[in-house]
């Protein structure tokens, strides 16, 4: 049957929630493995950071910051509607947290090139 | 030419599942619930499936309806038949398969046993405070807690929500929407004496903590009720608790 | 599967993390300016008592909500539960508090 | 087919058929009185709470709760209200139980029903009341009452046989007790005999063999059937009662003949024929606030006498009220129509009288015992409470009060009744051949009989009659039962196979049929819901008497018993002297 049916914008809003904290979530170890490269290893990690310089990897770490933005701002969102008693439009703050994810993910994006 | 629906049914049981065609005459004022007895009744009488109120009160002939849970007798066709190409001039098409969610008994029936189950495990039932010697308690029906406890009392157990919600598909030991939102009811019913039991019964590995808010149980609730504002509600109930005991 | 506990554990975290991603996106929106070496980094951040106990806190608030996350995705997605389940999101815990923290010892102290 | 060897087997000590009000509030009746260790075990036909008619309960719940209304007052309604014909031992244990019996859905149970402002509990009367008596929660009054009563059972430790249809009451061999029931397990189609100690029947009647009717779909007179093949007396068999306004929305759709409130009337909703025109105020002073029984005749009236071919119902229309105003005050009702194509706020919606409740029923005395060691009955299958018609809020009253009087009699009695007994092995293969009977034979189409049923019905047998039309009913009755019995199910697939049962059901119905058409014959003249164009007078009140129908032998009698003015005479009353008429401020 048809699957269709369950995406409305909390779906949505769930979908990336739970992609983007599961992107981290993998991420988060090969971060703090590259960092630990400073106790070993200074020279490889500036290696590695010249290698970030490339603009492809540019776009996943923007990728990245991005995904976190999302994930941040999904997540006061739930937050904010377990633990405030509203009965605000809901999609409406899934929304707003879309869209500043992307503002944070943009000024980091200009940034950087 | 009459028009004429193209209707597919999921049938079969557990094991054994398969997807039948019929062509059913498109009338006007007709339910998804009377093209399934139509069905039944001319075309294959083997086939299964449950209804008894035919109002939207029982809350028994909830299925899928093109991959939406609804109330099949009060889901009128037109309003979710699949007009196609031709905008339905051939009386469009519709795909008819059991509640998801629960166990199939055959066909279009499927066993409620779990939905009720897991009713009972929210310890969602009356814990009673007066007898029936004692007058009934003067509750005022604008206070704050009654009106609260109000929005979610006139659910049927339909278990539409529960079929909805992707929470309760992966996660068999959660109690889902209408359990949790009965449990909130009685939450905020003053008259009720098993708060802390309630409270319990909802805060352990399959309570209401495991709701992701993904709200497709306020979405398809057909009684336009709102588990998920309720959960939130038990969430911070809850919560609050484990901080009062530290 | 989550408990009251496991939830707020969650939830807290979450909330610690706020401020923490925050400092940490303007941080590096600002450093990346001009391009990161090593020693940039390092420059900033050796030696400094406030970004040991910035970076150690988001450690170990991170480590502890993503376990908790990933032990949730494990449950729905994998079907995992039980003992397997528990021993996962403890482990996970553990791997990213190890990594976590010889990064932070790595950023800060050395 | 080897299906009658294989028959599974269960014990308990009491059994309840069914989940209606009557069922569940036994159960819990039964759990609490009788002594730990009991066995109860609730079998029906679909699942526990989840049908019969008490769920669809709208208006609410009489009871007299003081405010100046008393029980005799309720009483006295009701005993007008059924004119002179209820059993009054009945009538007075219905009124009298009612208040402890609300106090103990509030408190014990966990329903909430309206309040007053001041937090009291909200009444308000129903046509054919002299106080505001009805206590209800909006107008979803059966779902709050069923699915607490429901939570409470489920929490309890009661056996349940979900999707268990009861086909057959299966007395002792030497007939003097009832030992057990046999009923079909839905689900694998296979035969279950349970024996108990103890067996309450409340499977709620329920009149679905009328063209239009209310009750739900799981509801076909199977309780009565069982108790009249088992040659136990059943009284006012001819008492249906129409509600007036039932949705006419077609053959081919289930809604048809679902009811829309009586509330709408009483708000001042209209009726409208096929030209157009109001016509209450040609039959009755209260115009359309009159009682269901006169505005179903005069509906029916009406209908006869329409020439417009493609009408065949009256109109009520709402829209004068402000559509607004309409769709706030009945919201319930307004998106139930919406959902089906009408739009009561604003058009009009075409409405037909429909059966509604059967006042009919088994002859129990006011402990719910029946002629039968063993055998309970209580709710729309027992017979006497209401007499010849029932007020509205009188329904859900008598199935949870006397449901719970079901429940402590029979646990009290149970001291009395150690063993389990054995059944009638001859009975017992009876009701299995009959129940396997269309399973040997060519398959055929079993709806169109019900239709024809509901025709012949609806036609001769409904709203008036007159002997020769009760005749012609007979024989349509007659012919439709001889044909059935012709037409096979095919029995590969007996899992949830709903054909086998439709089949079933309409056993049930032409048994019952046959026996509301020769109890109609018997009474000639005019009472509450059964009225008799050719005998339109009341007969006189102080000759009341009642229909006694029953089996003798393979054969239906039918007799009349008079009425045991046992509390009241007609023309008294019990009301002190100089009470007023009614406590209800004009509308
Ligand atoms: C639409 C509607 C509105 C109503 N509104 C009101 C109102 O406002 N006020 C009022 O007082 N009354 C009202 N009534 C009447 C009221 O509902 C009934 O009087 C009362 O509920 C009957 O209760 P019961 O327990 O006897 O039967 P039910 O509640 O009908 O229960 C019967 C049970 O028996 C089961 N059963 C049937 N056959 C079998 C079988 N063969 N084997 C096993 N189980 C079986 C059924 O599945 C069901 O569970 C209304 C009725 C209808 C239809
Ligand atoms: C400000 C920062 C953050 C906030 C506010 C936040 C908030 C949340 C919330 C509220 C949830 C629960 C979602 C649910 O139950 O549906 C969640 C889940 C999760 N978070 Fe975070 N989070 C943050 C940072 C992170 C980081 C840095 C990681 C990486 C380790 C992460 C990984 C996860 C994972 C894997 C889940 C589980 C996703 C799911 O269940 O769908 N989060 N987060
Ligand atoms: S909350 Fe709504 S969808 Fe869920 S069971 Fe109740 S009525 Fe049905
Ligand atoms: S759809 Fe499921 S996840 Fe929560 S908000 Fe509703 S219960
Ligand atoms: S049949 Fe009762 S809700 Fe649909």
């Amino acid at each position: 049957m048809k699957t269709l049916a369950r995406s409305h914008p909390l779906w949505l809003a769930h979908v990336l929630h739970r992609l983007s904290g599961l992107a981290l979530a993998l991420f988060l170890p090969v971060h703090f493995w590259v960092l630990g490269l400073a106790l070993t290893d200074p020279a490889m990690l500036d290696g590695f950071l010249a290698f970030a310089a490339h603009p492809l990897v540019k776009l996943a770490e923007f990728g990245l910051v991005f995904l976190l933005a999302v994930h941040a701002f999904g997540g006061l969102r739930l937050l904010a509607l377990e633990f405030l008693p509203w009965r605000a439009p809901h999609k409406t703050a899934a929304a707003l947290a879309l869209a500043g994810s992307f503002g944070v993910a943009m000024t980091f994006l200009l940034q950087v090139i | 030419m009459a028009a004429v629906l193209q209707v597919t049914v999921h049938r079969g049981t557990a094991g054994a599942r398969r997807a039948e065609r019929f062509e059913v005459p498109s009338e006007a004022n007709q339910t998804v619930l009377d093209v399934v007895s139509w069905i039944q009744q001319n075309a294959d009488p083997t086939l299964s499936y449950r209804f008894a109120c035919r109002v939207g009160m029982c809350g028994s002939c909830a299925m899928m309806v093109n991959g939406v849970p609804r109330w099949t007798c009060r889901t009128h066709v037109q309003k979710v038949v699949d007009r196609g190409r031709n905008g339905g001039r051939d009386g469009g098409r519709i795909e008819i398969g059991p509640l998801a969610n629960l166990p199939v008994i055959k066909d279009l029936a499927v066993d409620m046993a779990p939905f009720f189950d897991k009713w009972v495990a929210a310890g969602a039932h009356h814990h009673p405070t007066a007898t029936r010697a004692d007058a009934p308690s003067p509750v005022r029906p604008d206070s704050a807690a009654r009106e609260v406890a109000n929005a979610g009392i006139e659910c049927i157990n339909c278990a539409v929500c529960y079929a909805a919600c992707d929470t309760v598909a992966h996660n068999p030991d959660y109690l889902g929407p209408a359990a949790l939102q009965r449990a909130w009811t009685l939450l905020n019913d003053d008259r009720d004496g098993g708060h802390e039991a309630i409270l319990d019964a909802v805060s352990g590995f399959g309570g209401c903590h495991n709701c992701h808010s993904i709200g497709s149980c306020t979405l398809r609730c057909p009684n336009e009720l709102d588990p998920m504002t309720a959960i939130a509600g038990l969430k911070r109930a809850s919560a609050r608790r484990v901080w009062r005991r530290g | 599967m989550l408990d009251v506990r496991l939830y707020l554990a969650q939830r807290i975290t979450a909330l610690l993390m706020v401020p923490f991603v925050l400092v940490h996106l303007a941080v590096i929106v600002w450093a990346v300016q001009g391009g990161l070496t090593a020693a940039e980094i390092l420059s900033r951040t050796q030696g400094s008592p406030f970004w040991m106990l910035f970076y150690g806190g988001f450690v170990v608030a991170a480590s502890v909500h993503g376990a908790i996350g990933l032990r949730v995705i494990a449950h729905e997605w994998l079907g995992l539960r039980g003992r397997v389940l528990g021993g996962l999101t403890l482990g996970l815990g553990l791997v990213l508090l190890g990594l976590g923290m010889r990064a932070v010892i790595a950023v800060v102290v050395a | 087919m080897a299906r009658t060897g294989e028959i599974d087997r269960h014990d308990t000590d009491i059994l309840i058929l069914g989940s209606g009000g009557a069922g569940l509030v036994g159960a819990l009746h039964a759990l609490k009185a009788a002594p730990g260790g009991t066995r109860v075990t609730l079998a029906v036909k679909g699942l526990v709470g989840k049908c019969g008619c008490t769920r669809m309960v709208q208006g609410g719940y009489n009871v007299a709760l003081g405010g100046g209304d008393t029980v005799e007052r309720h009483f006295m309604d009701t005993i007008i209200g059924g004119k002179w014909l209820p059993d009054q031992d009945m009538a007075w244990r219905l009124c009298s139980t009612a208040p402890e019996r609300i106090r103990e859905l509030e408190n014990e149970v966990g329903c909430f029903f309206d309040r007053n402002p001041d937090g009291t509990l909200h009444q308000k009367a129903f046509a054919g009341q002299t106080a505001d008596r009805t206590v209800h929660k909006g107008d979803l009054t059966g779902i709050e009452i069923i699915n607490r009563l429901m939570e409470q059972v489920l929490a309890r430790g009661v056996d349940k046989l979900e999707d268990h249809r009861a086909i057959g009451l299966i007395p002792t061999r030497d007939g003097a007790a009832l030992a057990g029931v046999l009923m079909i397990d839905m689900r694998t189609g296979r035969f279950r005999f349970v024996r108990a100690r103890a067996v309450l029947m409340a499977t709620g009647g329920g009149p679905t063999m009328y063209r239009y009717h209310t009750p739900s779909g799981d509801k076909t007179m199977d309780g009565l059937a069982m108790a009249l093949r088992l040659g136990l007396p059943l009284r006012d068999m001819e008492m249906v009662q129409f509600h007036p306004t039932g949705l006419l929305a077609g053959r081919h759709t289930r809604m048809t003949g679902t009811v829309l409130e009586e509330g709408l009337r009483g708000a001042g909703g209209q009726l409208l024929n096929h030209a157009g025109q109001r016509f209450m105020f040609d039959y009755d002073v209260k115009g359309e606030r009159a009682t269901r029984d006169v505005v179903s005749r005069a509906i029916y009236a009406e209908m006869r006498r329409n020439t417009h071919p493609d009408q065949e119902g009256v109109f009520l229309s709402m829209a004068h009220l402000g559509p607004e105003n309409v769709a706030r005050k009945f919201r319930g009702m307004v998106k139930r129509c919406a959902d089906c194509g009408f739009d009561l706020a604003g058009g009009r919606v075409e409405v037909v009288p429909t059966a509604h409740y059967f006042m009919g029923g088994v002859v129990v005395d006011v402990d719910t015992r029946t002629a039968l060691e063993g055998l309970y009955v209580a709710g729309e299958d027992a017979g006497g409470a209401h007499g010849s018609n029932r007020l509205g809020g009188n329904g859900v009253a008598n199935s949870t009060v006397f449901g719970g009087v079901a429940g402590d009699v029979m646990a009290a009695d149970l001291r009395g009744m150690t063993a389990l007994r054995d059944p009638d092995p001859a009975v017992l293969d009876a009701e299995m051949a009959r129940a396997l009977h269309p399973l040997g034979r060519k398959p055929g189409l079993v709806q169109p009989l019900r239709t024809r049923l509901q025709d012949v019905m609806w036609d001769h047998v409904g709203v008036m009659r007159t002997r020769a039309g009760l005749e012609t009913g007979l024989a349509g009755i007659a012919g439709i039962s001889a044909e059935m019995m012709e037409v096979g199910v095919a029995a590969d697939e007996l899992a949830f196979n709903l054909t086998w049962h439709d089949w079933l059901n309409l056993r049930s119905l032409c048994d019952i049929s046959e026996v509301i058409a020769r109890a109609a014959l018997a009474r000639e003249n005019s009472r509450g819901a059964h009225y008799r164009e050719d005998f339109p007078d009341d007969g006189g009140l102080e000759a009341s008497d009642f229909t006694v129908a029953r089996h003798l032998g393979g054969a239906l009698e039918v007799t009349r018993e008079a009425v045991t003015f046992s509390i009241v005479r007609p023309g008294e009353t019990i009301l002190p002297a100089g009470a007023p008429e009614t406590l209800v401020a004009a509308p």
